[in-house]
C-alpha cells in the first residue's frame, strides 16, 4: 500500500581500531600517551582479576562470578571518561569499570564468596551502585539517579549497563522511556556480548540491531565495536555531552562477546562451537589495543611483562587481604532490616545467638 | 482543628512535607495536572510545579524503580500506585531492591521512600481495584506496612512514614476516603511507625483490626457492649509490618479471647500471623480460640456481589459473641 | 563522529478517507457497497450504545464504563476483517469490535455493572478474550494464543489492541519481543487516542510516532488515520496477510482521539480543553464515514434516521434484558476458585451462605 | 524401579507427560539446548524438538504472560523461572490473569499451566538465589502452590501438576536437586494435589513441614525419637494451597503438640497459616503451643552468613523437646 512516510531513522556503526590494530587516523580520539597506556593498564589488571578468581573458583576459594574477559573495552573507558559526580551503575559484568571507578579489588572477592562486605564502598561518593543481579531492574533506577541528579542542580550524567539479554526485560523498556520523557542525563550501554547463558543474540530479538530499541523511546543511539576501547572513548564521550546538555538520554550498543563462560556455573560446549570461541578471541580487545600502542611506539614485549608481573602483584596483595582471616559477626542481618528499631528483631536475634550457641560454630545441619 | 476527610488528610500530610522538606516529591499515574484518580493530590502540581510533582508514563515498575534510584541519591520520592491491583507489576523491583538495599549494602545506602496505594473493596469498582493483599508485602523483611483508618491517623502516618529511613508501603483505605471527617489538629503529627492504637480498653476480650475495617469493627464493639454489657478492648494495628506484638500481647493476656478482623482472604493473611502469635506468647491466658473474621478464599468476586464478600460488622458481632460464650 | 549507516527504517502514514469523506481513490479498498453499509451500522450501533450506557451509569443503574466514542473505525473494521479462527484480544475499549465478533450487547452492560456474567461467551469458539483491566498484560497473552495457533496447526492469527499508554508497560516490549522471535501470526494495534487519563501522548513517550516502537522488535509497522475505517481496513488486511504468511507479527499505530471521558469516573476539564475536543469531533469517524457513503449514493438523511431508531430499539432490547430481574447465585465465586474440590471451600461456602442469612438480603453493613 | 535424583525425576515426569499428552511443551530461559542451568530438561529438546522446547528470550512476566494465552488456546505449557528469584518480575501477570481468569469467566476460560521454580537456600548461591517465598503465591485464591521433598514424590506431583485443570506453581527445593537419591517406579506415579502425606505416625507429637526442610525435619524426628523414646508423627504437607487441614487436625487432635518447620522468614509464613488451622480446628486438644521453626525476619544474608539461617535439624530438635516438656 502507498503510504507517506513521516518519521525516519539509521543506525550508525562505529569503529576507530581494527582488530589489527589499525587505527582510522580521521576518527583517532588521540588520547594521551599516559590515558592510553593507563587505559591498557585498567584492561590489563581487569583480565588478569578474572583469571585469578577463575583459579580461586576452581580451588573453592571463591563462589561463583561471572568472568567479564572480553568487555574490558566496554567499561573500562566509559568509566575513565566518568566524571566524579556521575553514576555509575553496573549490571554484574562490569568489573575493569567498576575498579576504575574506583571499587577496591578485595571488593568483587569478598561479593562473590557471600559476604555483603564486598558492597559497601570505601566512600558512598565514589558513587557506585551494588550489582544488581535481578536483570533489567538497574535501568529504572538509572533513570532515578539522573533525575536526581539535575533535582539537585548538579552537572552530572549516570551511565546504566545491561546485557543483550536484558533488554528484553520490561524494566529495560520501562526504564528507557521514563529516562526519555524526563530528558534525564542518562546513558545506556547495551553491552551486546552475543550471548545471554545459552540464548544467543539471535534468539534474545529479531531486531538487527540492538542500538534501535532506543528509536522505541525516541533516543538516539549508536552501534559501536565494543572490542575497541577508542571507539567506546569517542561514543560516551559524545553521549556524555548530550545527556550533560539537557537532551535527555543516549544509548550505546556495545557489540563484544563473552569469551568466558557465562558464570563459573556455566559449560558454554552445551551451546556453542570452540570454532566460534577462536574466531571471537581473534578479536579480543587487549590484543588490538596493545598492537596500537606498539605502532605509537609506547609499548613492546619487556614493558608487557613488567606490566603483568606488576597486575600480579597487584591481585596476589588484594587476594591476600580477601583471604585473610575476618572476624565479621554472624548476626549482621539483623542490624540492616530497617533503620529503625523493632523488638521482634531483638528478640528473634536473641534466639538466633542462641541457636548458633548450640548448633556450634560448624555448618548447620540442613539434612 | 478542622473536619477533614482521609483525602483531605492525606493532602495535608503531603503539602507539609513537601513545604518542611525539599528532597520530598510526589510521582504517579495522573498525580500531577488531574490531581489523582481520587483528587487526592488536587492543588500540588500548583503549590510545588511540576519538578516535584510528577505525571509519570504508565508502568508501575519504573515508577517504584525511578523512585528507587531517587532515593538512593537521597531524594524523599513519594509514589502512588493507582490502585494495589497494579502493585503486582512492581513486586520484582519491591522484592528485589526495595526492601534489600539497605542490608545488601550493611547500611550504607538506604531507600527513604513511600508507595501510597489505595487499597480494598466496597466502593462498586472494576476487576483489580477492591483487594486487599497487605501481606504479601509484611511477609518481606525489610518492608514496612502502614495501614491507616482515618483521617487524623492517615496523616500523622504518611508524615512518619515520609520521614522514616526506610521505604514504607502505605495502604490507603478506599473505602473511607471520603465516608467520614475527623478532627484533624492544625499542627502537624507524627504517629510512630510499628506501634499499634489501643481504641478502646476494655477487659473482656480483645478486638484486632486495622484499615477500612475498623469501622465496621468499632461497630460491632459498639453493639455487643450494647447487648451484653461486656468490655472490650479494640486494637488499631495502624502498621502491620512491622506488627506490635506488644500491644497484641499485653491485651490478650488481659483479656483472654481475640477477635481478628480482615479483609483479605483468610488463609496465610494477617490474622493467621497475629493468631500465631498469640500462640506463641499467650498461649496459656487464652480461654478460646481466636476468631478470624476475614475475607473468603475465593477470587475477589464483581462488584455485582461483593457486598456479602466483605467482613461486616453483623459477622464481627457474630464472631464476639461466639469467642466470648466459648 | 563519523559513522557507518548498518540500519534504516522508516514510518508510512496511510490515509484512504481525509477527515471530509473525501477518498484517495487509488488507496480506496472498494469494499462492496454491502459491506460498507454494514461497516456503517456497527459503528452507529456502538456510539448508540456508548451514548445509552452514559445514561445509565448517570441514573446510577450502570457502574463505571470507559466509552469507545471516537474509536470506532479501529476495532470494527479490525474485527470485519478476522477470521474465525483469529483470536480478538482486547484491552477495554473496543467495545465496537467486539461486538461484531459476536459478543451480545448485553455482555458490556453486565460487564460493566460488576456480573462475571458479562464475560461468559455465547460460544467459546468466538474467540474472544475477556476485558483486560491491568494495563498490558493482555500484549503476551496474545502472542502465546498466536503461537498456540501455529502450533495447533490452524491458520489463525491474533489481534490484538492497546492504547498509547499502554506501550509504557513492559509487558507491551516483552510481549511483542517474544512474538517477533517466534514469528508468531500476531497485530498489535496501538490505539493511539492522544490521552492515557490525564497524560497526554507528549507527555507518555519521547518517540515521534507509536509505530517506531516496533522497530525495537524487528517488526514492520505502519501509522494508520484511525478515524478513517477504510484505512484501517487496507492495514488490517496487509497485516493480517504478513502474519498469515509466516512473516511474523506486525504493528499498526491507529491514530484516534478519545472524545469522552476516559471513563464516566473521569473529568477532563481537569487536564484538556474543549477547544481540542472540538477539533477532535469534526475529525471523528463516522462523519466522514457517512459523507463518503452519501458521496457513493448510498446513504441520505432518511436512512441514517431509520439506522439510528433500529439501533436504539437494538439496544433498548439489550438493556430491557439486562434489566430483567435475575436470579444469579450469591455464591458463584466459590465455584470457580479451582477445577477441583477442595473441602476448605465447601466450609467457607457453608459459612457464607450462613453470613448471607445473618445479614439478610439487603446490603452488608461495612461501617 | 531406578534410583533417581530429583533433578532426574522431575525430567522424567516432563517427558512421561510430553510424551502422554501433545497438548504439553516447555519453555522457558536455557531450558532447551542448554538443557537449563541446573541440567533438569536435559535432553527434552533432542526427544521432542524446539517447537515444544521452548528457549525463551529473558523476560519472566512474558514467560507466564505467553503461556497464560497458550493455556486459554488449550494448550498445557510447563514454564520455568530459572530461580524463584525472578519470579516476582511475574507477579502481575499471576496475580491479575493465571489465579483470576477461572473465575473471570466462571469457568469458561481455564489455565491449565504449571510454573517451575527452583527455591531455597544451602547452595551457596549468589544474591536472589536462596528464598523460599511460597506464601506469596499461596495467599492468592485461584492459586495451587505444591512443593515436593523428594525424587518420588517431585515426578508424581509434577505429573498431577501437569495434568491440573488450574494453574500450578512447583516449587522445587534446589538444595535437594542432587542431594540423595530415590527408588521412582517404573510407571508413571501420580499424588493428588493439595493431600498431605503422613510420612510417619505417631501420637506424642506432630511434626509439619515440606519441600527442602523435610530432611531436617526427619533427621530431628529421628534424633529425639532415640534419644527420648517418644513417637513423633511426621506430617509432608506436598502442597500448602490448597493446604490440607484435615490431615494436619487429625493429628493434632491426636497429638496435642505440634512443631511446624519452616525455612521462610516467620512472620506472615506458612506456619503461621498452620498454627491459626491449629487454633481453629484443634483448640481445646492443645497441650502446648504450637512451635515454629522458621528462618528470622531478615534480609536473606549472602551466603557467606547463609548457614546459621537456614533452620537445622538441631533447632527441630530443640524444638520438639521445648513442645514435649511443655
Ligand atoms: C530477571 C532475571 N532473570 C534471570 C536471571 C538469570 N540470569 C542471570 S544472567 C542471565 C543472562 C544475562 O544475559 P545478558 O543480559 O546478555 O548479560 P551477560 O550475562 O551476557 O553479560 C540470566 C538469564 C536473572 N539474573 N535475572
Ligand atoms: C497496570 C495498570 N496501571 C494503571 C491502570 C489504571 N488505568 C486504567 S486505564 C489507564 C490509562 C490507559 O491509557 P491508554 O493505554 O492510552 O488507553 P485508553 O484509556 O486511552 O484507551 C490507566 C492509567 C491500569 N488499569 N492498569
Ligand atoms: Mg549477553
Ligand atoms: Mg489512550
Amino acid at each position: 500500500m502507498p503510504r507517506k512516510p513521516v518519521a525516519k531513522f539509521t543506525i550508525d556503526h562505529l569503529q576507530v581500531l581494527d582488530e589489527h590494530g589499525v587505527v582510522d587516523a580521521k576518527l583517532d580520539p588521540k588520547l594521551p600517551d599516559e590515558r592510553l597506556l593507563e587505559m591498557y593498564r585498567w584492561m590489563r589488571l581487569a583480565r588478569e582479576l578474572d583469571e585469578r578468581m577463575l583459579k580461586l573458583q576452581r580451588q573453592g576459594r571463591l563462589g561463583t562470578f561471572p568472568p567479564n574477559t572480553g568487555h574490558e573495552a566496554v567499561s573500562i573507558p566509559v568509566a575513565m571518561a566518568m566524571g566524579p559526580k556521575d553514576w555509575f551503575v553496573g549490571a554484574f559484568r562490569e568489573t575493569g569499570g567498576r575498579l576504575v571507578r574506583g571499587e577496591p579489588l578485595t571488593s568483587p572477592l569478598y561479593y562473590y564468596n557471600g559476604w555483603e562486605e564486598g558492597n559497601i564502598l570505601p566512600d558512598p561518593a565514589l558513587r557506585i551502585t551494588p550489582v544488581s543481579v535481578v536483570i533489567g531492574c538497574q535501568v529504572p533506577h538509572a533513570a532515578g539517579l539522573a533525575f536526581a541528579s539535575r533535582y539537585q542542580g548538579e552537572d552530572a550524567a549516570t551511565v546504566c549497563f545491561i546485557g543483550d539479554g536484558g533488554t528484553s526485560e520490561g524494566d529495560f523498556h520501562e526504564g528507557l522511556n521514563f529516562a526519555a520523557v524526563w530528558k534525564a542525563p542518562m546513558v545506556c550501554i547495551v553491552q551486546n556480548n552475543q550471548w545471554a547463558i545459552s540464548i544467543p543474540r539471535s534468539a534474545q530479538t529479531a531486531s538487527q540491531t540492538m542500538a534501535q530499541k532506543a528509536i522505541a523511546f525516541g533516543i538516539p543511539c549508536v552501534q559501536v565495536d565494543g572490542n575497541d576501547a577508542l571507539a567506546m572513548w569517542v561514543a560516551i564521550n559524545e553521549a556524555l555531552d548530550h545527556a550533560r546538555s539537557g537532551k535527555g538520554p543516549y544509548l550505546i550498543e556495545a557489540v563484544t562477546y563473552r569469551l568466558m563462560m557465562h558464570t563459573t556455573a556455566d559449560d558454554p560446549k552445551k551451546y556453542r562451537s570452540e570454532a566460534e570461541e577462536k574466531c571471537a578471541w581473534e578479536k579480543e580487545p587487549l590484543i588490538r589495543f596493545r598492537a596500537y600502542l606498539a605502532g605509537k611506539g609506547l609499548w613492546d614485549d619487556g614493558k608487557e611483562g613488567a606490566l603483568i608481573a606488576e597486575v600480579k602483584e597487584q591481585v596476589d596483595q588484594a587476594v591476600r587481604a580477601f583471604e585473610a582471616p575476618v572476624d565479621w559477626a554472624q548476626d549482621t542481618a539483623f542490624d540492616h532490616v530497617y533503620g529503625t528499631d523493632h523488638p521482634h528483631l531483638h528478640e528473634q536475634r536473641a534466639e538466633f545467638l542462641a541457636n548458633v550457641r548450640f548448633d556450634g560454630g560448624k555448618e548447620a545441619d540442613h539434612g | 482543628m478542622a473536619k477533614l476527610t482521609m483525602v483531605q488528610a492525606i493532602n495535608l500530610a503531603l503539602t507539609e512535607e513537601m513545604e518542611r522538606d525539599p528532597g520530598v516529591l510526589v510521582l504517579g499515574e495522573d498525580v500531577a495536572q488531574d490531581g489523582g484518580v481520587f483528587r487526592l493530590t488536587d492543588g500540588l502540581l500548583e503549590k510545588f510545579g511540576p519538578g516535584r510533582v510528577l505525571d509519570t508514563p504508565l508502568a508501575e515498575s519504573a515508577i517504584l524503580g525511578t523512585s528507587i534510584g531517587m532515593a538512593m541519591a537521597g531524594l524523599r520520592p513519594v509514589c502512588e500506585m493507582q490502585f494495589c491491583g497494579f502493585s503486582y507489576l512492581m513486586m520484582g523491583q519491591f522484592e528485589a531492591h526495595a526492601t534489600r538495599m539497605r542490608a545488601r549494602t550493611h547500611g550504607q545506602v538506604t531507600l527513604p521512600l513511600v508507595i501510597r496505594m489505595p487499597y480494598g473493596g466496597g466502593v462498586r469498582a472494576l476487576e483489580h481495584h477492591s483487594e486487599s493483599r497487605e501481606v504479601l508485602w509484611a511477609h518481606l523483611p525489610g518492608a514496612k506496612v502502614v495501614l491507616p483508618s482515618g483521617p487524623r491517623n492517615a496523616r500523622a502516618l504518611l508524615a512518619a512514614a515520609i520521614r522514616d529511613p526506610d521505604p514504607v508501603v502505605f495502604m490507603e483505605p478506599k473505602h473511607s476516603y471520603r465516608a467520614f471527617r475527623e478532627e484533624v489538629p492544625d499542627e502537624p503529627e507524627v504517629l510512630p511507625i510499628g506501634k499499634a492504637q489501643v481504641v478502646q480498653s476494655g477487659t473482656d476480650v480483645t478486638l484486632v483490626s486495622w484499615g477500612a475495617m475498623m469501622r465496621p469493627t468499632l461497630k460491632a464493639a459498639a453493639e455487643i457492649t450494647g447487648k451484653r454489657g461486656v468490655s472490650i478492648e479494640v486494637i488499631d494495628l495502624l502498621s502491620i509490618a512491622p506488627l506490635d506484638a506488644q500491644a497484641i500481647t499485653d491485651s490478650v493476656r488481659k483479656t483472654g479471647r481475640c477477635v481478628v478482623v480482615q479483609e483479605a482472604p483468610r488463609s496465610f493473611g494477617p490474622s493467621s500471623e497475629i493468631t500465631a502469635l498469640i500462640n506463641d506468647k499467650a498461649f496459656l491466658y487464652l480461654e478460646a480460640p481466636v476468631a478470624r473474621v476475614t475475607g473468603y478464599d475465593v477470587v475477589t468476586p464483581y462488584f455485582g456481589r461483593e457486598k456479602h464478600y466483605i467482613p461486616s460488622a453483623g459477622r464481627v458481632a457474630r464472631a464476639l459473641e461466639t469467642t466470648l460464650d466459648f
